[in-house]
């Protein structure tokens, strides 16, 4: 009985990180599938993908260990890989950003909304005068 | 994690053990602060709180790279996406409005994949290898040569900084390509003008559409300024020893000309750093970076090779790493500032064009 | 002595924390934008140099010292300098400041 | 010295010409001739890398000269070499097509911006296509994709806008979803290195978190490719994109995503366990079948035939994923010949839909009225392309389709040769319904009257139209290509590449 108990508990210890990274995740997934405004769209985008590099981290996380900079007294060191993942990654993501937010700026400009909604009767519309 | 207790090397004094605890409910906490505030996100209506709220979230998952040693993310993250998106995403609310029109949709169907996503996430956990265990199979293989060779073959103590440049260099170049790219797609669709042009041609007032001067805010931002620039080449400059590199160093002194233009107004700064030499200067970057390449495939290497740059394989990896990472610094600097610029133009725009105040005029 | 040190280094702390509640308390209690921004920005400066002088005492005479001066003088630069920008932009879009209780 | 660094040449060359033609701004030409001899260059080494692996097998190529788990490595070998082929070949007949029809849809301003997306464009689905690193594959997909979203929006309607963001917004989901699955593997195996997985990834058994994984990759790579139900991004970005760059994407990036389901599937995660455990073809085979079916009705009624063309893609795209479903080396070698055959023929239409877009400014159907009279070079092209997609024989589309159908006859699966020779049917008259208004119906009345498209167009055209019908005409070069691939995928898929 203890045992079991001890199991489950040394199971949620070594994966609620994992557990919280995931909800994280879908709440951002969940903006981007379901805000009908296009910032918002763009936010939510931000939040999944940071979301992805905590889960990134968190396996490159050794415990105990210390930041993979060379150090007298260090004897364990995290796992430098996922960190260079994750910058090019991060990077990654700022220059999708950029480049959606011009976007939005622009369909402002040439629909006058960012609403999806709004924007979508009004394609709709030209559509069917063509 | 008691597996990894035992295997807690230091014998030195109790600390380790603290230190994993500490760890433990740093996090904790951190990640119940990151779950608060994405549920605000999810909730509110008005877009300027969701952006200031997505860079309390940047910040936050910074601080919780911090807690996982993972200090050149944290850096990056706190810069690229606490600053420069949230800057942006800041700049976009100007021409697009802070208010959404309309709650949300009620979202079933996007509710139902996200939890299919999510459940099938939760259950492949559930015998993915533990959180944090020094045994686990992402340390070894590939990984420990990072840690046991590059100090030597490298020569830098900053392991982070010799995987992003030498031995995944290549993945490096491609990420300052799409830095690139973004800017290529930025310019495309949005003009960098003087606003001082188009203004003048929906009115003639004469002058006074020119921001009127911010003393206060223009004496602190000249006073800032310098420090930041200096601050921008340390950290491009002992990447190596320490957490930096070019990116964040790129980052760092674009912001200094962000500041500079949110006090001084798009026409100064557009004076202080043209157009066409902020262009030449992000293709010249990506060009510095691919030329290392190149140059060390003539040398009889291969592309990247950065041994053969000199007598010494190790001075050879020293002189490219830190050619590259100028490069990176030179593109990552030059194409943030001219897509801030790109943005700001078209913000000065709507304001020259119709005013439009959607702000609600009470506290609440 | 060391107990000295630590006391007052203590002392400082809790003061820093004190204030740093009582900025978020008014931040949540006073009636509009500008008295709010008030409650932060006092707070704020005070609050950071208490914090700073208290950790300085902790960690003693040494490079991190001077590091932590070089932030607190970097946060009265900016901190102020952020909460004119936030209330002249407020000013600027035509917020008005709530003069009376009932209008 | 040169021919060993052949690999990195392929995508370092247009990789590094992008910030030059970049820099070329107020000189759109050059620019664009920059472009174009990049983009030969890129076949030519395509060409010598075909030579070389022919003759000496798998090319390995380490960046950095660091050996390959530690660092990034580039493997050619005969699958993708077919690819690098495909795209670099079209890469060289669009590029020089592009000047002219750039000249009437997109600013003088911005063309250089069009031509450097264009390389950049180029630069990343080749890497995409050799990259034996999954992460560097991400980081080149993403290089791919925001060019090619910037092509997408310089279009000329407002449509192309929102179409450009839709599939950003898709675009990087998938994206996402590919880095959440090439993570979960790292974390299973500790390497990101593809020959190395594949070797690694036996050993986990069946475990869930690879089977997480695999979920992750192939629905992230399903909507790069416009699988199905996730294809909703495509048919607006390819009918509003400017023609030069719908007819490269068209002709390449769904290609090199369905190279990329195959080198999953195959390759890393490998036979044993895509078909024994995920049984994968249980969804390829229905949503393939259905997509099929579906976007072809679909396609049947629209008014716009770049858009008809789109929705036509997402049917082929469910042929190739019906020849991966089949599990058999007769099917598979069906999807790699009709990826190589599709990107020639939808590479040969779009062009001449840019040609019809180039004189009369829109490809609306009610408007090609007796066309074929006025652009009978034009129109024949579009022809000849037509048939193509139907499978008519002595042209490419008959051969894949064929050898699809004693795929599926081999699994002795009867309703789907059905399927397929229904969708060909329906295929037809989508194609007739052009043919009709070109050649059957008179110009209208007081129609300004319309000349033939400049040469410049008709070359690139028709060096596409004669390709359909040599490769159907005379099929062994592809087919042997196709058919080995295929026979090295199932039989050493543990062992490696």
């Amino acid at each position: 009985m203890d045992s079991i108990f001890t199991d489950i508990l040394a199971g949620a210890l070594g994966r609620y990180n994992y557990w919280v990274v995931i909800v994280l995740m879908m709440a951002g997934f969940y903006v981007v599938i379901a805000s009908t405004n296009l910032v918002k769209k763009i936010v939510g985008l931000n939040i999944f993908q940071t979301s992805v590099f905590i889960m990134y981290i968190s396996i490159g996380k050794i415990s105990g260990g210390t930041a993979p900079i060379v150090w007298a007294n260090a004897e364990l060191y995290s796992n430098p890989l996922p960190h260079v993942l994750i910058l090019t990654a991060i990077v990654v993501g700022v220059a999708t950003t950029a480049l959606g937010l011009s976007l939005i700026m622009r369909i402002k400009h040439a629909y006058g909304s960012v609403e999806e909604d709004e924007i979508l009767a009004l394609s709709q519309a030209e559509d069917e005068d063509e | 994690m008691l597996l990894c207790e035992q295997q807690t090397p230091r014998g030195l004094n109790q600390l380790p053990r603290k230190k994993t605890e500490m760890e433990l409910a740093v996090n904790i906490t951190l990640l119940l602060m990151l779950c608060a505030t994405v549920f605000a996100v999810v909730k509110l209506q008005s877009l300027f709180a969701i952006v200031m709220l997505f860079g309390i979230y940047s910040l936050l998952s910074a601080m919780i790279f911090v807690a996982l040693d993972a200090v050149d993310v944290a850096f990056t993250e706190a810069a690229v996406g606490a600053g420069i998106s949230t800057v942006l995403m800041l700049a976009t609310l100007v021409t697009t409005g802070r208010w959404k029109k309309k709650p949300e949709r009620s979202g079933l169907l996007p509710l139902f994949v996200v939890t299919i996503t999510g459940a099938a996430l939760v259950w492949g956990t559930l015998d993915m290898p533990e959180y944090g265990n020094p045994a686990n199979p992402a340390h070894h293989h590939v990984a420990d040569r990072y840690i046991a060779e590059s100090p030597t073959e490298i020569g830098i103590p900053n392991m982070v900084t010799s995987v992003l440049a030498s031995y995944r260099g290549f993945d490096t170049l491609g990420e300052v390509i799409v830095v690139f790219t973004a800017l290529v797609g930025v310019l495309s669709l949005l003009q960098v003008r003087r606003p001082r042009t188009f203004a003048r041609k929906q009115d003639n007032r004469p002058d006074t559409h020119r921001r009127r001067p911010y003393p206060v805010l223009q004496v602190v931002a000249l006073i800032m300024m310098p420090f930041i620039i200096v601050f921008a080449l340390y950290v491009q400059f002992h990447g190596d020893f320490g957490p930096g590199g070019g990116f964040q160093a790129g980052v760092i002194f674009a912001v200094a000309f962000i500041l500079y233009t949110l006090t001084y107004g798009l026409d100064d700064s557009l004076a202080l750093t043209p157009l066409p030499a902020l262009k030449i200067l992000a293709a010249g970057g990506v060009i510095i970076y691919g030329g290392t390449g190149v140059v060390s495939m003539l040398l009889g290497g291969n592309f990247l090779d950065y041994n053969v740059l000199a007598a010494n394989p190790v001075s050879g990896q020293h002189i490219g790493i830190i050619v590259i990472e100028l490069g990176v610094g030179i593109t990552v600097a030059s194409v943030l500032i001219t897509v801030f610029y790109a943005f700001v133009t078209r913000a000065e725009r709507n304001r020259a064009g119709e005013k439009q105040v959607d702000l609600p005029n009470k506290a609440d | 002595m060391q107990i000295a040190v630590d006391l007052v280094s203590w002392l400082f702390l809790s003061m820093g924390m004190f204030l740093g509640l009582t900025g978020a308390y008014g931040i949540l209690k006073f009636p509009d934008f500008y008295t709010r921004v008030h409650a932060a920005s006092i707070s704020d400066t005070l609050c950071t140099a208490c914090f700073v002088i208290g950790l300085a005492l902790q960690s003693g005479f040494n490079l991190v010292t001077a590091k932590l001066f070089m932030i607190l003088i970097l946060l009265w630069l900016t901190g102020p300098a952020a909460s004119h920008a936030l209330v002249r932009a407020a000013n600027t879009a035509g917020l008005k400041p709530v003069t009376e209780k009932k209008d | 010295m040169m021919s060993s660094q052949l690999p990195a040449l392929q995508v370092v060359l247009p990789l590094l010409g992008a910030p030059f033609c970049f820099l070329l701004w107020r000189y759109p030409r050059w620019s664009w001739a920059l472009a174009t001899l990049l983009s030969w260059s890129a076949f030519g080494v395509a060409i010598m890398l075909l030579i070389q692996v022919q003759n000496a097998g798998t090319i390995e190529y380490a960046f950095g000269g660091w050996q390959a788990p530690w660092g990034i490595e580039y493997v050619v070998d005969q699958l993708n070499v077919l690819v690098l082929l495909i795209v670099s070949g079209i890469a060289a007949v669009v590029f020089p097509y592009s000047w002219t029809s750039v000249q009437r849809e997109i600013d003088p301003e911005q063309q250089s911006l069009f031509f450097t997306s264009m390389l950049l464009c180029l630069a990343g689905l080749l890497g995409i296509t050799i990259a034996g690193d999954a992460f560097n594959l991400f980081v080149l997909l993403e290089i791919s994709s925001l060019s090619t979203y910037t092509m997408i929006s310089m279009g000329r309607d407002r449509r192309a806008l929102t179409a450009s963001f839709q599939y950003l917004i898709m675009g990087t989901i998938g994206a996402t979803f590919i880095i959440i699955g090439v993570g979960i593997l790292y974390m299973l195996t500790g390497t990101l290195n593809m020959q190395d997985l594949a070797t690694r990834i036996p050993d986990l058994g069946t475990s869930r978190a690879s089977q997480v994984a695999f979920g992750f990759l192939i629905t992230g790579i399903g909507l790069k490719l416009a699988m199905f139900p996730l294809h909703l991004w495509l048919p607006n970005a390819y009918a509003y994109a400017p023609s030069a760059a719908s007819a490269f994407i068209a002709a390449t990036a769904t290609k090199v995503a369905v190279y990329v389901m195959v080198r999953y599937v195959f390759s890393i995660f490998g036979v044993g366990f895509s078909f024994e455990t995920m049984h994968i073809q249980w969804l390829f085979v229905p949503v393939s079948v259905f997509a099929i079916l579906f976007t072809s009705i679909v396609a049947l009624f629209q008014r716009d035939i770049k858009r008809m063309l789109a929705y036509s893609s997402v049917a082929q795209i469910g042929y190739m994923l019906l020849g991966i479903g089949l599990v058999n080396v007769t099917g598979l070698s069906a999807a790699l010949l009709h990826l190589f055959n599709h990107a020639l023929m939808k590479g040969a239409l779009f062009l001449a839909m840019g040609a019809v877009c180039y004189r009369i400014g829109n490809t609306f159907i009610d408007s090609m009225h007796g066309l074929g009279k006025q652009m009978p070079w034009t129109m024949a092209a579009f022809v000849v392309g037509g048939l193509s997609i139907v499978g008519v024989p002595l042209t490419t589309g008959f051969v894949s389709k064929w050898v699809l159908i004693q795929g599926a006859i081999e699994n002795g699966w009867w309703p789907v040769v059905a399927v397929i020779l229904v969708a060909s049917l329906i295929a037809m008259l989508y194609i007739w319904r052009v043919v009709e208004a070109a050649y059957m119906k008179p110009r209208p009345e007081g129609a300004e009257s319309i000349t033939e498209a400049p040469a410049s167009l008709l070359i690139p055209l028709w060096l596409l139209a004669a390709a359909n019908i040599y490769f159907g005409a005379n099929a062994q070069f592809s087919m042997e290509l196709a058919q080995s691939a295929a026979k090295t995928l199932f039989n050493s898929a543990v062992v490696g590449f």
